[in-house]
């Protein structure tokens, strides 16, 4: 047991190694005399300092008064941290904002994980988009600056919209802990702050940003978009969990299922495609959530919440780091890539059975865990709608895999070796080793 | 008879397939050893029951597989068939991504009739359409994209239903009594409004892969798209996995339920073979024709399984076994006709009794059997599962020998058609050469088993008999 | 729940609300951004005034504090549109959709 | 279990070795040799079929189990044998003629380049027959039942190059299988009932049978009957059936094939018998078709279409007598009539072979008394015997017929004169127009030479037998007792009484008066009336119409098949999955539409998106 804060802080002891480690790099960079590539080591010695830090601290201590942990949100700190490392070694930053940044952002989802009472919510929401808005900004595809703004934006709109929530709630209930409260007042602020949540989700009426902020950043920094951020959002749609509806949610989660796939059909560009496809996701684990919340908050339910998201963080990375390493960004590109570049070919085909549901792979065992909860929580026809979504979704990933292996394509032979096909193939190999979890 | 021997047979074809994949030039030889390694494998078990679980993990989700004489017979036609295919395939130089395909194909197959936990039967029941969808959207005719999109969808279709079917039952029969499993033979359905829509949604998931009428309108273009070895596989193992379903989990999983829907699922079964028959005489491609007839077929099967007396249900499977063989010999001509004249219109070809007599002599043997000429083998399955319904519903069994009577109408027009009217202005029958050594031994082989099962099906009906005898009610 | 202070704050978040989706100009924009973030400020400080509870005292420093922070890096991103030549307006940044 | 003799194997395998060795051995290697073994068979398996007559004749019954074929729980379908007056009476007959037949083909079919085809078909057809007549249940009664059928499928359909022999064989095949369509349901409905379809059980059961499942299997025995021994509704098969080579013409549709529908009514006959008015409805249907196929018969111009309808004629009198209760007298004419109806094809194949051309039409062939005296000889006494002159055989079995009709009462008796008027008409008709003196019209043919001697002598050996089984009567009731259940009465073949037999004399002759007036004495009358009256000529041909109602029957079958198949098929159901596939791509497009691109409208849709939410919060 490493003791860097007295006993009531320790839940925080990975978080506060995440901002030493900013600083550091910060100072490292502004010293001129480090290189980047030392300054990239920096940052991921310190994400894994915070990984090892999680694993030793025990969560399940009194909590003080601003924290309050518990197992989920000790998981999903994990998660966080996983999913910051891909970027961290992938990114080819100008110079060491970008890795700083990371950190900070990673620290405002570690401070959404332990936070106790509303406010400290809010500044892990803004410690954890703000960064983020800076990092579009720095991608380097053309579009990334509009990509940022919009970001921006809507960002900030969701945190006033927050802010306004907490205020009603407070009036209504005089203290900002996430006790629900019945009078009108407090259930408006609870909904509005419920609309943030589903915002950073990326739920269908507040999405629209959402796809241009993954077509305008590079696609390692989609890829922790798309399992870091949205790791957060469900973490922070669980804190607020107590004051939220689950049929709504349930409604809101066919919804979204639904319209991701439909307008991922006719995407062309492929990280659109994909940010739609997240949208789908995303209505996957807010429909989990829902279960979660119907059952009254059972650990099992949660399990479901978890695994889904676990999942979906090794078929997102691999994915868009397929899509870095084979630099194929327009969907006719993909054609004949079957026969140019079978191995890639085969990892990615994995890849996107596994985000389709079907059995052999994790992206299955995720879907079949949140049927049986929303079953088990009663929520039939959101089932059946999500069902239908699996079947849409379905056919634009089979639509890739046709294109890859059934069309006779232009692109060359296999390009230089990248090193991150092999992050991608571990994301295959652990996308079909999680699927065959229940019977291993 | 410990576990890892019941894994051993859907694990050889598995790492085959992996093996072959690897292989490079040799991955053909790799599939005919592999192949014919399961084949011999899989007789090497008794017919007895033989029942081998692991403890059960989180959620009463088991690896559990069992094999008992329905799951062996259908064992055995998957290696038989799988082992023809590859035979059949020999000649043309395939990558080896063919052959790894066909090997995991018959790795899930195998996986299906074995599985004794439910969600294991899903998981290989869906495992089924990868290399299927390959099969066909790599090495299928001219149509091949839009035919395998059309099979994975649709079957996805159905499998989704399954699913929130077997997630129903387990809940409730977890509500019913408190034990969270997925065995299939401990799994009890509810009754009433809930239990008819469990048992709705889990019979169209079976429904469409039979194909029952309204959803069987993929099975034509897979048909038609696929390679000649795929058609084979397609019609021979796959449509049998819906019917398998029905046996294995609907009837003991809702007894009295499916008694008291007889009369609607017999209505469904007839409508299969007579529409099924009054299609295929409206095609006329030859592939087509067939994948119809199977259509008609099946319905025969549901029909011998639905009625619940013992000579049906064994009738409805021995016409399982026999229809794999007779389809599938079918297929197999129609892919040599198609490996010479490249062509599958009836008009195309003409008087090719002339060049080609004995595949004149094969396809007028099959075909034979096909319509049901008693001596042949597609007379037993028919006749028996038609007995069985005259026991439940007399006036279903009127309609399938109305079925029986139509699929003359069909197959003799066409067979005589290509190898007996005389050639129309484009026909391609110049093309045509005999059957080579190889194509005859494979075709004597399916034959002569037609021929067997149709004078003595007595050792495989005994096999089939221990579970089927149970579903009696 | 002092009524004309909360119907203030409800008018200044609707202006700063209409300001943001109406105006083209992203200054305007975040002019209205920075009301809304205000308008709950001030229900906030009356409430915690009201109750004589310190938590929100300290809530209103924050988020002021942290809508400083949102100031920056909204400006900068504004700063960056202006020196990328295009006008600061919605319709300069319209490349990305479908 | 009893034991079977030796002579009941020797029945199946005999055929079966030879059938394999031809196969395997002398296709591929010999073909043209593929008829010794046959022919070997065949002489061994009349030979069992004589020691089996022996052995019936000597009182012994036999019905034993082979092997079981299908089981399922306790219940099983087996494959067995019975051997019983009925069975050998009919097997005689059919093993005799079937043999030189054999003989006849080996020499007819020399040169035709699918000989060996020929004989292989031809071989196991006549297992398929034989196994037939001794089966012992119902299922492997349809087992051989549907084998002759195929093989006649394929028999007919031998000249593969002749668009009408494949149409008439593709025709008979599914009459026939419109027929099976009867026996099949009628199997199933009796087997699901009594889990039994044994003969010997059937009589026991069959008192005790539940009345509408009697009728309704009745019914539909007659139904396949009607089909196999082409009675009125599914007659129309057999005349076109004559596109096959003479032998299969011969062996099948004279014979034995078309003679397996009565010989089914029989065998059933203690079931059919009980049903209230079914007799009557076979007495009636036989008596219809048998008067409108003498009637045709006069009309047509072929020399083997003449004899089709004369078959058809025959087998309706046989279905008469059947009608009137007389089993035993529509079994001896089955079997007489199995004589001389084969004398008649083979001596009409011996034209035919000998004038070189496949068909004979009654005005090309006449005079032929002269250049071929054996084969007028054979013709005319089996035309005789036909007709029902005095001693031959064809007076006895008739007037066995006749005398029942009789007492049946006066339509009966009008009934069976005027079919024996009929029958010595066409038959006469026939024997004058082609063997006496050419006539203006006729074109004779170059110079028709005699058949070699094994074509002429199988014909003369069946034309003996036609001339002297008449006299075996006594005899064959005799044989029949045997194996008969006591309980059900088998009424004896009526002993001829003088006055019916001298009614029956005198209708045939003034049947033959009539040919011969209208024959010989005004030889242009023959084609004054197709000239004068082509009207009539063409109802005559498509046999009054009936040929057209079963043409249009089958169009609707087919433009049914074709509407469901093509348009309900491809437009409907296949489109329904099209269009939700277009629905989708719609929807898709309208959704990304959505997504414009400006940063005010997605803050829009994130406000809207908040309102809703409050709005539902107020709704609760």
């Amino acid at each position: 047991m490493i003791w860097l804060l007295r006993p009531p802080l320790e839940l925080l002891q990975p978080q506060a190694v995440l901002a030493v480690g900013a600083l550091c790099v910060l100072a490292a960079g502004a010293s001129r005399r480090v290189g980047l590539g030392l300054i990239k080591a920096m940052a991921g010695a310190s994400v894994l300092a915070a990984l090892l830090m999680l694993m030793t601290t025990p969560f399940w201590a009194a909590s003080p008064p601003l924290l309050s942990s518990d197992i989920l949100g000790w998981a999903f700190q994990g998660l966080f941290l996983c999913a910051a490392l891909p970027l961290l070694y992938l990114m080819k930053p100008a110079d060491e904002i970008p890795p700083a940044l990371v950190l900070a952002s990673v620290l405002g989802m570690g401070l959404i994980a332990v936070s106790g009472n509303l406010l400290m919510l809010f500044i892990g929401l803004e410690m954890m988009s703000l960064p983020a808005y800076l990092l579009v900004a720095r991608s380097r595809s053309p579009q990334a600056l509009e990509g940022a703004v919009k970001y921006f934006f809507a960002g900030s709109a969701a945190g006033a919209i927050f802010l306004m929530g907490m205020a009603l709630h407070f009036a209504a209930t005089g203290a900002l802990s996430l006790e629900p409260s019945t009078d009108p007042l407090g259930i408006a602020g609870a909904f509005l702050m419920i609309a943030t949540a589903l915002f950073k989700l990326g739920a269908v009426p507040l999405h629209f940003w959402l796809p241009d902020v993954y077509e305008a950043s590079d696609p390692e920094l989609t890829a922790f978009f798309s399992t870091g951020l949205k790791a957060a959002a469900v973490l922070f749609l669980t804190r607020l969990a107590p004051l939220a509806p689950p049929w709504a949610m349930a409604w809101a989660a066919a919804l979204t299922i639904l319209f991701g796939a439909l307008v991922a059909l006719r995407q062309k560009n492929l990280q659109r495609l994909l940010a739609y496809s997240s949208i789908s996701h995303a209505g996957f684990m807010l429909l989990a959530v829902a279960a979660w919340m119907a059952q009254g908050r059972s650990p099992r339910a949660s399990l479901a919440v978890f695994f889904y998201l676990a999942a979906y963080l090794f078929m997102s990375t691999g994915t868009f780091l397929w899509l870095k390493t084979e630099g194929v960004s327009e969907r006719e590109e993909m054609r004949g890539l079957g026969k140019a570049r079978p191995l890639s070919a085969a990892a990615l085909a994995v890849l996107l059975l596994s985000l389709a549901g079907i059995p052999p792979t994790a992206g299955f065992a995720a879907k079949f865990l949140v049927f049986w909860e929303a079953f088990k929580a009663g929520l039939y026809v959101p089932l059946i709608l999500a069902g239908l979504g699996a079947l849409v979704s379905l056919g634009y990933y089979l639509g890739l895999i046709r294109d890859m292996y059934f069309e006779e394509g232009t692109k060359p032979l296999a390009s230089a070796p990248h090193p991150a096909r092999a992050v991608v193939l571990a994301c295959a190999i652990a996308s079909i080793l999680l699927g065959l979890m229940p019977w291993l | 008879m410990s576990a890892h021997w019941l894994t051993m047979l859907w694990a050889l074809p598995a790492v085959g397939g992996l093996a072959a994949l690897a292989g490079g030039r040799h991955s053909r030889w790799v599939a005919l050893l592999v192949s014919a390694g399961t084949l011999i494998y899989s007789f090497s078990f008794p017919g007895g029951a033989v029942i081998s679980s692991s403890p059960t993990g989180p959620f009463g989700i088991s690896y559990s597989l069992a094999c008992d004489g329905l799951s062996l017979s259908l064992c055995w036609l998957t290696a038989f068939l799988t082992l023809i295919c590859v035979i059949a395939s020999w000649k043309k130089d395939f990558t080896p991504g063919y052959w790894a395909a066909f090997l995991f194909l018959e790795a899930a197959l195998l996986g299906v009739f074995l599985a004794r936990d439910l969600l294991l039967f899903f998981v290989f029941w869906e495992a089924v359409l990868i290399p299927m969808f390959f099969i066909i959207g790599l090495w299928g005719m001219e149509g091949r994209r839009k035919a395998a999109m059309k099979f994975f969808l649709f079957t996805f279709f159905g499998s989704i239903f399954l699913l929130i079917g077997s997630i129903a039952l387990v809940t409730y029969h977890h509500a019913a009594t408190g034990i969270w499993t997925w065995d299939m033979a401990v799994l009890k359905g509810p009754s009433g409004r809930a239990g008819l829509a469990v048992f709705a949604a889990m019979a169209i998931g079976f429904a469409v892969k039979i194909p029952l009428v309204p959803l069987h309108t993929w099975l034509p273009d897979a048909h038609t798209e696929a390679p000649a070895a795929g058609s084979v596989m397609l019609a021979g193992v796959l449509l049998k996995m819906g019917i398998y379903g029905f046996v294995r989990i609907l009837w003991p999983v809702f007894p009295q339920l499916t008694w008291q829907l007889l009369p609607w699922l017999g209505l469904a079964a007839s409508i299969n073979v007579i529409y099924g028959a009054l299609c295929a005489m409206a095609q006329n491609d030859l592939k087509r024709l067939i994948a119809y007839s199977s259509v008609a077929h099946l319905g025969f099967c549901l029909l011998g399984i639905l009625s619940r007396t013992p000579e049906g249900l064994l009738g409805g499977s021995i016409q399982m076994i026999n229809h794999g063989l007779t389809t599938g010999t079918l297929f197999l001509l129609v892919g040599f006709l198609y490996d010479r004249g490249h062509r599958r219109g009836l008009g195309d070809y003409g008087e090719l009794f002339r060049r080609a007599p004995w595949m004149t002599f094969f396809f007028g043997f099959t075909m034979l059997a096909s319509i049901g000429l008693p001596g042949l083998n597609g007379f037993v399955g028919e006749f028996m599962s038609l007995l069985g319904m005259a026991r439940a519903l007399p006036i279903f069994a009127l309609l399938g020998v109305v079925g029986v009577t139509l699929a003359a109408a069909y197959s003799l027009p066409a067979y005589q058609a290509v190898f007996w009217d005389a050639p129309g202005k484009g026909s391609v029958s110049h093309l045509v050469t005999d059957l080579d050594a190889r194509e005859m031994a494979l075709l004597s082989v399916m034959a002569g088993l037609m021929l067997l099962l149709g004078l003595y099906p007595g050792p495989l009906l005994r096999v089939m008999q221990p579970f089927l005898l149970g579903l009696v009610p | 729940m002092n009524p004309l202070v909360w119907s203030a704050s409800a008018t200044l978040f609707l202006f700063g609300l209409a300001a943001l989706i109406l105006r083209r100009e992203l200054l305007a924009m975040f002019l209205g951004l920075e009301l809304m973030v205000l308008a709950a400020v001030l229900a906030l400080g009356e409430t915690a005034a009201r109750l004589g509870d310190s938590e929100g005292f300290v809530a209103v420093l924050l988020i002021l504090a942290i809508a400083a922070a949102e100031a920056v890096v909204g400006l900068t991103l504004i700063l960056r549109v202006h020196w990328s030549g295009r006008p600061p307006e919605t319709e300069a940044l319209r490349e990305l959709k479908g | 279990m009893i034991q079977i003799p030796l002579a009941v194997y020797l029945l199946f395998l005999a055929p079966l070795t030879a059938l394999a060795f031809g196969f395997f051995i002398l296709r591929p290697w010999k073909p043209e040799w593929t008829h010794i073994p046959i022919l070997i068979s065949c002489v061994v398996v009349t030979i069992s079929t004589a020691f089996l007559a022996a052995f019936v004749y000597s009182g012994h019954g036999l019905d034993g189990t082979l092997f079981r074929w299908m089981m399922a729980g306790d219940w099983s379908i087996v494959f067995g044998v019975r051997v019983d007056g009925i069975g050998v009476a009919v097997l005689s007959m059919v093993s005799l003629v079937g043999a030189l037949i054999h003989f006849y083909a080996a020499g007819y079919m020399k040169g035709d380049p699918g000989f060996s085809r020929f004989f292989l078909f031809f071989h196991l057809f006549y297992l398929a027959m034989i196994g037939l007549l001794v089966s012992n249940n119902y299922v492997q009664f349809y087992l051989f039942w549907e084998l002759v059928g195929a093989c006649s499928y394929f028999l007919i359909a031998h000249w593969l190059h002749k668009p009408t022999a494949r149409r008439a064989a593709l025709q008979a095949f599914m009459t026939n299988r419109v027929g099976d369509f009867g026996l099949m349901l009628a199997v199933l409905l009796i087997l699901a009932r009594y889990h039994n379809t044994r003969f010997a059980m059937l009589y026991t059961i069959a008192p005790g049978m539940a009345p509408e499942l009697l009728a309704l299997s009745g019914f539909l025995f007659f139904w396949a009957a009607a089909a196999k021994s082409a009675q009125f509704p599914l007659y129309f098969w057999l005349p076109d059936a004559m596109e096959g080579p003479t032998p299969v013409s011969a062996l099948m549709h004279a014979a034995t094939m078309v003679t397996a529908g009565i010989f089914l009514l029989v065998r059933s006959w203690p079931l059919i018998g009980s049903v209230p008015g079914l007799p009557n409805f076979i007495a009636a249907v036989g008596a219809a078709t048998a008067i409108g196929a003498a009637l045709l018969a006069c009309t047509q111009k072929d020399l083997k279409r003449i004899l089709a309808y004369s078959t058809v004629s025959h087998l309706g009198l046989m279905a008469f007598a059947l009608g009137l209760g007389q089993v035993a007298a529509a079994l001896f004419h089955l079997v007489v009539h199995g004589f001389f109806k084969a004398a008649l094809f083979l001596c009409a194949g011996n034209v035919a072979h000998g004038s070189g051309k496949p068909t004979v039409s009654v005005d090309e062939a006449g005079g032929l008394k002269r250049s071929l005296p054996l084969t007028y000889a054979c013709f005319a006494i089996a035309a005789m015997s036909l007709a029902g002159v005095w001693p031959l055989a064809g007076f006895y079995s008739k007037d066995a017929i006749l005398d029942a009709a009789c007492e049946r009462g006066p339509w009966a008796m009008a009934a069976g004169l005027a079919i024996a008027m009929g029958g010595a008409l066409y038959i006469s008709r026939m024997l004058f127009l082609t063997f006496f003196g050419p006539r203006a019209e006729q074109k004779p043919g170059e110079h028709v030479h005699e058949a070699p001697l094994i074509m002429i002598l199988p014909v003369a050996l069946i034309v003996v037998g036609a001339f002297s089984v008449g006299w075996l009567g006594r005899h064959f009731t005799h044989l029949l007792l045997s194996g008969w259940p006591e309980t059900v009465p088998l009424p004896v073949l009526p002993e001829l009484s003088a006055k019916v037999s001298g009614m029956g004399l005198a209708a045939m002759g003034c049947g033959v008066a009539i040919s011969y007036v209208l024959t010989m004495r005004l030889p242009s009358f023959d084609w004054d009336w197709r000239r004068r009256h082509p009207g009539l000529e063409a109802a005559f041909a498509c046999d009054l119409g009936w040929r057209k109602v079963v043409a249009w029957f089958a169009a609707v079958v087919v433009r049914g098949a074709d509407r469901i198949g093509r348009v309900f098929d491809h437009e409907v159901l296949d489109a329904a999955i099209e269009k939700s596939a277009d629905a989708c791509q719609k929807l898709s497009q309208t959704g990304s539409s959505l997504a414009t691109g400006s940063l005010s409208d997605s803050l829009w849709w994130l406000m809207t998106g908040a309102a809703a939410l409050l709005a539902w919060a107020g709704l609760r």
